[in-house]
C-alpha cells in the first residue's frame, strides 16, 4: 500500500472512531431509557433544537474539559497522567488491523480499506490488548487511594484470567481458516457450503439433484462456530470490564475502583476507551464472525462484475467500496445494541463469580472446542478426500 | 528506518533494564522499566524477522508476566523497598558481577570478529504459519511437554499460594 | 540338521488359559472387596484347564495324524526372550510326542483334579477366601507346569520348574495359619532350591560346553542336533577326588547330566534330596494328588527323558540314574511298610515309583518311564483323592490305626480305592502291571549297567513290597471293625459327586491306561500290530534302548513280577486280614528294626544334626555378627555414613551459606572461568 | 539492514544479560531479583533471535518460544512462592531466607 493511502485510511478510521465516542454516549443514555421504559437524554438543546438528545455528547465534552483536573497528594505524577492514555491508545491502536472493506481498484490506484493488513492481525490486536491492562492497573495505583488498590488488583486479575480464554475461544476458527489475517477472514467468509452436500457425497441422493445446490449458507464464522462466537464476545466483555463485568470499578463495594482519583478529561478518556473499546469488539466480531464488510450469498467480485457494464469499472468499485463500508457499518451497530441490551439487562456479578466464569466454563469449553473442532476438521478432511 | 529503529529499541531496552536494577525507590517502578524494556526488546525481535515470537513477547511477557509481578506487589501491598538494611548488596558482589561483565563482553568481541552478513531469509521466516508448522511436526514433543508443565506450573501456584493449609 | 518343524500358534492358549485364570481371580484376590462368586471360581478355575485339555486334546491328534512320524514337532515362537550376542532364547513352545504325553496327563488329571476340588474345599472355611485362594495356585501351578512341560528350550523350562516350586511351596503351606504347614512349605522349598541349584548348573555347563562346541544353544532340538560335538569335552577332576571311578578326566557331558539329575533328584524326590515329599503332605489332599504325585514330581523324570540324548553320551550318569532311582525305591518302599498316616504312606509310595521311573530312565528305557509316568499320574491321583474322600468322611482323621470297616459306608471310595491298590501292586492287566513289568524287563535286559541284575532284585523286592504295604493300608482302612471313635463313626458318609465323578474316571483310567502301552508281545496275542503305541510314538525323541527279546523270556518275566505282587498281596491278606493278632507280635519280634523304619530311618533328624544346626550356627556365628553386623553393617554402611558427616559437618558445611545470591556468585564466576577457557584461544 | 550487524544485537543481549546478572547479585528485594531473572531470559531469547536469523535457521525462534513457555510457568509458581513466604515470614528481603543452610 502506498504511503498516502495509508493515511487517507489513517484519517477515515480515526474520524468514524472519534465520531463514534461521542455518540456511544448517547446510544447509552437511549437504550438504558428505552429499557427502563422513560425518556432518556432530551434536555440539552442549542437554541430549542434538541436534536432527539444529540446534543448531550457535545455538553458533556464542554464538562469533561472545563472540569478542574484533581492530583492527590502522595500521588506518582508521571503514571497518574500517562494512565489514561495508556487505557485509551490500545484500543485505538486494534482497529489498524481491523478491515471495513475489501482492496478496491479505481483510476489505477489500490485502495485497501484497512490500514495495516497484517500477516498476525488477530495476535496484534490480542498483543495490543494485554498491554491495556496497564492503564488501568497503573491508574489504581498511581492515585494512592486504597480503594483505587483494590480495583488495581480486581482489575489486573481479571483482565489476565479473561485474555487466556479470550485466545483460546478462537483458536478453532483459526484452524478452520488457517489464517490470522481479517482480509483473507473476510473473503473466506463470501464463500458457501451446501448444507446438504454430504448426502450427495455418500450417495445417498443422485449426483447433481438441484435442490442440494439451492439450500447454501454462506461460511460465517458464526454458523461454524457459533458458541466460540458467543465465548468470544463474553471474554472481549470482560476484558472491556463494563456491566455486567464492571467489579473493578464496582462502585456500591470501592467506589469507583482504580479511577476513583480521576476527574475531567482524564475520567472521560477512560470513559471514552470503554466506549470505543465496544465498536472495537463489534467491529472485531463482525470481521471474525459475521462476514465483515461482505454480503452473505453476495461475493464482491460478482457485485463489480455485475455492475460493471452499467457504470464502468471505476465506478463500480467506488460503489461496491461503498456498499461495503455501508454493509460492515451496520453490522457494527446491530453488534453495539447487542452489547448495550446486555449491559443493561444483567446485574453485576460478583467477584468470585467472574472468576468462575474465566477459569471454570470459558477455559474448559474452549479448550473442548479446540478439540472438537480439530476433530470435525479432519473429519471433513476424510470425508472429502 | 531499520537502523533508526534498531538505536531506538536497543538504547531503551538497555536503558530501561538498568532501570530495573537501579531503581532503588519502588519495585513498581522496576516492573515498569521491565514493561518498557520487554516492548523494546519485542521490537528488536520483529526486527529479527521474529514477528510471531515479537508478538508472542508482548503478549506473555508485557501482557501477562509484569502484570503478574505487579498484582504480586499490590496484592502484598509493598510500597518502597519491604527490605531491611540497605538495598544494595555489599560491594564485592557488584565488582565480581563486573568481572562477569566484562568478560562477557569480550567473548562477544572474540566470537563477533568475523561475522558474515545476513543473509535472505525467505518470506515465511518467522512467521505465524512457519513457527505453527514447526511446533506442530518437528517439535510436537516439546509443545507437548511445554503443555504438561504448564499444568504443573498451575497447579503448584494453586496449591503455594493457597491460603489454608487445609 | 534341525528337523522339520510346523508352526502351531494354538499351542500358547494351553498355558495361557490358566494363566489368565489365575490372573483374574489373583487380582480379583488383591483388588477386590470380597470372594467372587462361587460358581464364578468354579467356572474360571475348572473352565481353564478343561479348554486347555481340549485345545492340547486336539493339537496332538493332528501332531499323531497329521505329520509324519519323524517330524512330529509343532512350534510356537512367542518371543524373542533374551537376545546377547550370539545367543539366542525364544520364548517358545514345542509340542512332540514327549510333551504331548505330558501335556495330556497335566491337563487331563489336571482338570479331574480341579474338578475334584471343587466338592474337596467347599466346606473350607479356615480363612477368608480360601477357596478363591485355592483356585488360583492351582490355576498357576497349572501354568507353570505346562510352561515346564511345553518349553521349548532349557530356559523356558526352567521358569516353569521354579513356577512349579513356588506353587507347591504355596500350597504345601495353604494353611499357613498352622505353623506346622507352613514350616513343611518352607522346607520343600528350601530342599528344592538345593536341586535347582545343581540344574541351574547343569544349564550353565551344558549352555557353556555348547557354545565352546560353536553352538550356543540351550533349545532342546538344536541341542540334540549337535550333541555329538560335546562327546570329546573333558573336565580335569581335583586331586581330592581321586576316589571316583573315570579320575582324573570325566566327560563334560556326564558331569552336566549328573548336575541335572541333581536337579530332578530334589524335584522328584530322589535319595538324598527325598526328604520334602512326606511333609508335603501338610497340603490339602488335591494338592498331594496332582502336585505331590501326579504332575510336578514327575518333572524330574520327564527333564531327564527330554534330555535323553546328553545322557546317552554319558553312560556313567545313567548308572548313577539307576541306581539312585532303584535305591530310592527300596528304601522308601520299606519305610511305607511302618507308616501310620495314610498320606504318608501313600508319599513315601509316591517317591517309590518314582525310584522305578529314575531305574527305567537309567537304563534308556525312557519310553517305559514315561509310561509309568503316565499310568502312575492315573492311579496315584486316584489313590490320593480317594484317601482324600475317606479324609473328608473321617473329618479330617489320617490316622489308619483309628480308621477300618470304611467299606459299607463308602462303597464307591472302597471300590476305586481297590483298583488304584490293584493297579499300584502290579496285578494284570491293571494298568500298573504294564508299566512296571516292562520297566522291571528293561532292567533285566540293561546289559551296560553295572550290576544291572541287582537292580532288577531290588526292584522286584520293591514290587513285592509295594503290594504289601498297599494292601496293608487297603486292609487296615477298609476292612474290619471300625476303629475310630463313636461320635465319628456316626458321621462317615459317602462324598458328594464332585469327588466322586473324577474319582470314577481315574478308576477306569487306572484299569485300562496300561493298554496304551500294551507290550508288542501281548499284542501280538490278541493280533494287533504295533499295540506299544506309546512305545512307538515316542521313539523318534528319546533315544530309548531297543529290545530284542523272544516272547518265552518277555513272559517268563511277567509271570515273576505277576507273582512276586501276588506274594506281597497275599502275606498282606494274611497279616491285616486273617490274623491281625500276628502283627503285634512280630513287630515285638523286631522292635529296634521296626522303630528305625517307623521313624524313617531318622534320616530328618540325621540331615538336621549334620546339615542345618551347623549352618544355622555358622550363619548366626560368623555371617550375622562378623560379616553382617560388623563388616557390612559397621564399616560399609555407618562407616560411609560417618565418613560424609565427618567431612560435611567438619568443613563442607561452610560453603551452604543459605543465601541464595552467594550461589548464584559463584555459579556466575565458573561460568565465566568455563567461557574463559573456551575462548582461550582466540 | 544497513550498518547494523548481527554482532549489535548480540552485545545489546549480553549488555542486558548482564545488567540482570548485575541485579539479580546485588538487590536485595526478592521480587526485583525475580525481574532481573526475567531480564536475563530475555537477553538469552534475544541472543536466540540474533543467531536464529543470522543462520536463517527458524529453529532459535522455537528455543525462544519454549523460553518463554518456561519463563511465564517459572513466574507463576515463582511469585506463588514469594506470596506465601511474604504471609509466613513478613520479609521481602532475600537474606532473610537463608534457613537452608547447615
Amino acid at each position: 500500500m502506498e504511503t498516502p493511502t495509508v493515511f487517507v485510511s489513517i484519517f477515515l478510521f480515526a474520524l468514524v472512531l472519534l465520531v463514534f465516542a461521542p455518540i456511544m454516549t448517547w446510544v447509552e443514555r437511549k437504550q438504558s431509557a428505552l429499557m427502563q421504559d422513560r425518556i432518556g437524554a432530551n434536555r440539552a438543546s442549542i437554541l430549542g433544537f434538541k436534536a432527539l438528545g444529540l446534543i448531550h455528547p457535545l455538553a458533556d465534552v464542554i464538562k469533561m474539559i472545563t472540569k478542574e483536573d484533581t492530583i492527590p497528594t502522595g500521588a506518582h505524577k508521571l503514571l497518574h497522567l500517562v494512565s489514561p492514555f495508556i487505557a485509551v491508545a490500545p484500543a485505538i491502536i486494534s482497529f489498524a488491523v481491523i478491515p471495513y472493506g475489501g482492496t478496491y481498484e479505481m483510476w489505477g490506484a489500490h485502495v485497501s480499506l484497512c490500514v495495516a493488513d497484517l500477516d498476525y492481525g488477530v495476535l496484534f490486536i490480542f498483543a495490543i490488548g494485554s498491554i491495556a491492562t496497564y492503564g488501568s492497573m497503573l491508574a489504581g495505583w498511581a492515585g494512592n487511594n486504597n480503594w483505587g488498590m483494590l480495583g488495581s488488583i480486581r482489575v489486573s486479575a481479571q483482565m489476565i484470567s479473561y485474555e487466556v480464554a479470550l485466545g483460546i475461544s478462537v483458536v478453532g476458527l483459526f484452524m478452520i481458516f488457517g489464517t490470522l489475517r481479517l482480509t483473507e477472514m473476510g473473503l473466506l467468509q463470501q464463500e458457501t457450503f451446501r448444507l446438504f452436500g454430504f448426502l450427495e457425497h455418500f450417495g445417498w441422493v443422485a449426483q447433481g439433484t438441484a435442490w442440494i445446490d439451492w439450500i447454501t449458507i454462506p461460511m460465517w464464522g458464526l454458523v461454524l462456530q457459533p458458541l466460540p462466537f458467543f465465548m468470544f464476545l463474553t471474554a472481549l466483555m470482560a476484558e472491556n470490564k463494563r456491566a455486567p463485568f464492571d467489579t473493578p470499578e464496582g462502585e456500591s463495594e470501592i467506589v469507583a475502583g482504580y479511577f476513583i482519583e480521576y476527574s475531567g478529561m482524564k475520567f472521560g478518556l477512560y470513559m471514552m476507551g470503554e466506549w470505543i473499546e465496544v465498536v472495537v469488539i463489534s467491529a472485531l466480531l463482525t470481521a471474525m464472525f459475521l462476514g465483515g464488510w461482505t454480503l452473505p450469498w453476495l461475493p464482491e467480485a460478482s457485485i463489480i462484475s455485475y455492475m460493471t457494464p452499467l457504470v464502468g469499472e471505476n465506478m463500480a468499485n467506488v460503489a461496491a467500496m461503498v456498499l461495503a463500508v455501508h454493509v460492515f457499518l451496520i453490522k457494527v451497530i446491530v453488534l453495539i445494541w447487542f452489547q448495550m441490551l446486555i449491559r443493561w439487562s444483567m446485574p453485576r456479578f460478583r467477584y468470585d463469580q467472574v472468576m468462575d466464569l474465566g477459569w471454570k466454563i470459558l477455559l474448559p469449553l474452549s479448550l473442548a472446542n479446540v478439540v472438537i473442532t480439530g476433530l470435525g476438521i479432519l473429519i471433513v478432511q476424510e470425508v472429502t478426500r | 528506518m531499520r537502523t533508526a529503529l534498531f538505536w531506538v529499541f536497543s538504547i531503551s531496552a538497555v536503558a530501561s533494564a538498568l532501570g530495573v536494577v537501579g531503581n532503588l525507590r519502588s519495585p513498581i517502578n522496576s516492573a515498569l522499566s521491565l514493561v518498557v524494556s520487554m516492548l523494546a526488546l519485542a521490537g528488536l525481535y520483529v526486527l529479527l524477522e521474529a514477528q510471531f515470537v515479537g508478538l508472542i513477547q508482548v503478549m506473555v511477557y508485557a501482557g501477562a508476566i509484569v502484570v503478574l509481578f505487579l498484582f504480586v506487589i499490590m496484592l502484598l501491598n509493598l510500597r518502597g523497598s519491604g527490605t531491611r538494611g540497605a538495598e544494595l548488596q555489599p560491594i564485592m558482589k557488584a565488582i565480581g558481577s563486573l568481572v562477569v561483565f566484562g568478560s562477557t563482553l569480550w567473548l562477544v568481541r572474540t566470537l563477533a570478529a568475523d561475522r558474515a552478513p545476513w543473509p535472505d531469509v525467505d518470506a515465511g521466516f518467522g512467521t505465524t504459519r512457519a513457527m505453527g508448522e514447526a511446533l506442530y511436526t518437528d517439535y510436537v514433543l516439546s509443545v507437548q511437554v511445554a503443555g504438561v508443565l504448564l499444568l504443573a506450573g498451575i497447579v503448584a501456584a494453586v496449591v503455594l499460594a493457597k491460603k489454608k493449609v487445609d | 540338521m534341525v528337523e522339520a518343524v510346523t508352526e502351531n500358534a494354538a499351542l500358547r492358549w494351553i498355558p495361557l488359559l490358566p494363566l489368565i485364570a489365575a490372573a483374574i481371580s489373583g487380582a480379583w484376590l488383591v483388588f477386590g472387596r470380597r470372594e467372587l462368586p462361587r460358581v464364578a471360581v468354579i467356572a474360571l478355575a475348572c473352565g481353564a484347564p478343561i479348554a486347555s485339555f481340549a485345545i492340547a486334546v486336539v493339537q496332538v491328534f493332528a501332531l499323531a495324524t497329521e505329520l509324519p512320524a519323524d517330524a512330529r514337532f509343532y512350534v510356537d515362537n512367542l518371543y524373542t526372550w533374551i537376545s546377547a550376542g550370539d545367543f539366542h532364547a525364544e520364548l517358545s513352545f514345542l509340542l512332540d510326542p514327549l510333551s504331548a504325553v505330558m501335556v495330556l496327563v497335566v491337563t487331563g488329571v489336571g482338570s479331574l483334579i480341579h474338578v475334584y476340588s471343587v466338592g474337596y474345599m467347599d466346606d473350607d472355611h479356615r480363612d477368608d477366601r480360601g477357596f478363591q485362594r485355592f483356585f488360583a495356585y492351582l490355576n498357576l501351578f497349572m501354568f507353570s507346569m505346562l510352561m515346564l512341560v511345553l518349553g521349548d528350550n532349557l530356559l523356558v523350562m526352567f521358569v516353569g520348574w521354579e513356577g512349579v516350586g513356588v506353587c507347591s511351596y504355596l500350597l504345601i503351606g495353604f494353611w499357613y495359619l498352622d505353623d506346622y504347614n507352613a514350616k513343611c512349605g518352607q522346607k520343600a522349598f528350601v530342599v528344592n532350591r538345593i536341586g535347582d541349584f545343581g540344574f541351574l548348573l547343569g544349564i550353565f555347563l551344558l549352555f557353556w560346553s555348547f557354545a565352546q562346541a560353536g553352538v550356543p544353544t540351550v533349545e532342546f532340538r538344536e541341542m540334540a542336533a549337535n550333541v555329538g560335538l560335546l562327546a570329546n569335552q573333558t573336565v580335569e577332576l581335583p586331586a581330592w577326588l581321586s576316589f571316583l571311578p573315570g579320575y582324573p578326566n570325566w566327560g563334560l557331558v556326564t558331569l552336566a547330566c549328573l548336575c541335572l539329575f541333581i536337579g530332578a533328584a530334589g524335584k522328584s524326590a530322589q535319595i538324598p534330596l527325598y526328604v520334602w515329599l512326606p511333609d508335603a503332605m501338610a497340603g490339602p489332599t488335591p494338592v498331594s494328588a496332582l502336585i505331590h504325585a501326579a504332575t510336578m514330581v514327575t518333572a524330574g523324570v520327564y527333564m531327564v527323558c527330554r534330555m535323553s540324548f546328553a545322557y546317552s553320551l554319558a553312560p556313567g550318569a545313567m548308572a548313577t540314574v539307576a541306581w539312585i532311582g532303584a535305591l530310592t525305591a527300596f528304601f522308601a518302599a520299606t519305610i511305607g511298610l511302618a507308616q501310620t498316616d495314610i498320606k504318608k504312606v501313600l508319599a513315601y509310595s509316591t517317591v517309590s515309583q518314582l525310584g522305578y521311573m529314575f531305574l527305567a530312565a537309567g537304563v534308556a528305557a525312557y519310553s517305559s518311564a514315561i509310561f509309568h509316568v503316565m499310568t502312575h499320574a492315573f492311579f496315584k491321583a486316584l489313590l490320593f483323592l480317594a484317601a482324600g474322600s475317606v479324609i473328608l468322611g473321617m473329618h479330617h482323621e489320617q490316622d489308619i490305626t483309628k480308621m477300618g470297616g470304611l467299606r459299607r459306608r463308602m462303597p464307591v471310595t472302597w471300590a476305586v480305592f481297590l483298583v488304584g491298590v490293584l493297579a499300584i501292586s502290579g496285578v494284570p492287566p491293571f494298568s500298573g502291571f504294564f508299566s512296571k513289568d516292562e520297566i522291571l524287563l528293561s532292567v533285566n535286559l540293561a546289559h551296560g549297567i553295572p550290576g544291572h541284575e541287582w537292580l532288577w532284585l531290588i526292584g522286584l523286592a520293591t514290587a513285592f513290597l509295594t503290594a504289601f504295604y498297599m494292601f496293608r493300608l487297603y486292609y487296615l482302612v477298609f476292612t474290619g471293625e471300625s476303629r475310630a471313635d463313636r461320635h465319628t463313626q456316626e458321621h462317615i458318609h459317602e462324598s458328594g459327586n464332585w469327588i466322586l465323578f473324577p474319582l470314577v474316571v481315574l478308576a477306569v483310567l487306572s484299569v485300562i491306561g496300561g493298554f496304551f502301552g500294551l507290550p508288542d508281545a501281548y499284542g501280538e496275542l490278541f493280533g494287533v500290530e504295533e499295540s506299544n503305541s506309546l512305545h512307538h510314538f515316542l521313539q523318534p525323541v528319546v533315544n530309548a534302548a531297543e529290545h530284542h527279546v523272544d516272547h518265552a523270556t518277555e513272559f517268563g518275566l511277567a509271570a515273576i513280577t505277576t507273582v512276586v505282587g501276588l506274594a506281597g498281596i497275599a502275606l498282606a491278606t494274611l497279616l491285616y486280614y486273617w490274623r491281625r493278632d500276628l502283627v503285634p507280635k512280630l513287630v515285638q519280634a523286631i522292635q529296634p528294626l521296626y522303630a528305625l523304619v517307623r521313624d524313617r530311618y531318622r534320616i530328618d533328624e540325621l540331615y538336621d544334626a549334620a546339615i542345618v544346626r551347623p549352618l544355622a550356627g555358622l550363619s548366626r556365628a560368623v555371617l550375622a555378627r562378623i560379616v553382617d553386623q560388623g563388616l557390612i553393617d559397621g564399616v560399609l554402611v555407618n562407616g560411609t555414613a560417618n565418613f560424609v558427616r565427618a567431612t560435611a559437618d567438619g568443613a563442607l558445611k561452610y560453603l551452604q551459606t543459605g543465601q541464595a545470591q552467594s550461589y548464584l556468585f559463584a555459579m556466575l564466576l565458573g561460568g565465566a572461568l568455563l567461557i574463559a577457557w573456551l575462548v582461550r584461544g582466540a | 539492514m544497513g550498518d547494523i550487524s548481527p554482532f549489535h544485537f548480540q552485545v545489546v543481549a549480553a549488555l542486558i544479560f548482564m545488567i540482570g546478572v548485575l541485579g539479580v547479585l546485588t538487590r536485595r528485594n526478592m521480587i526485583v531479583v525475580f525481574m532481573c531473572i526475567e531480564l536475563m531470559l530475555n537477553a538469552a531469547n534475544l541472543s536466540l533471535l540474533g543467531f536464529s536469523r543470522e543462520i536463517g535457521n527458524d529453529q532459535g525462534q522455537i528455543l525462544a518460544f519454549m523460553v518463554m513457555v518456561v519463563a511465564a510457568v517459572e513466574v507463576a509458581v515463582g511469585l506463588a512462592i514469594i506470596i506465601s513466604l511474604v504471609r509466613n515470614r513478613d520479609t521481602m528481603d532475600i537474606e532473610d531466607v537463608s534457613q537452608l543452610k547447615w
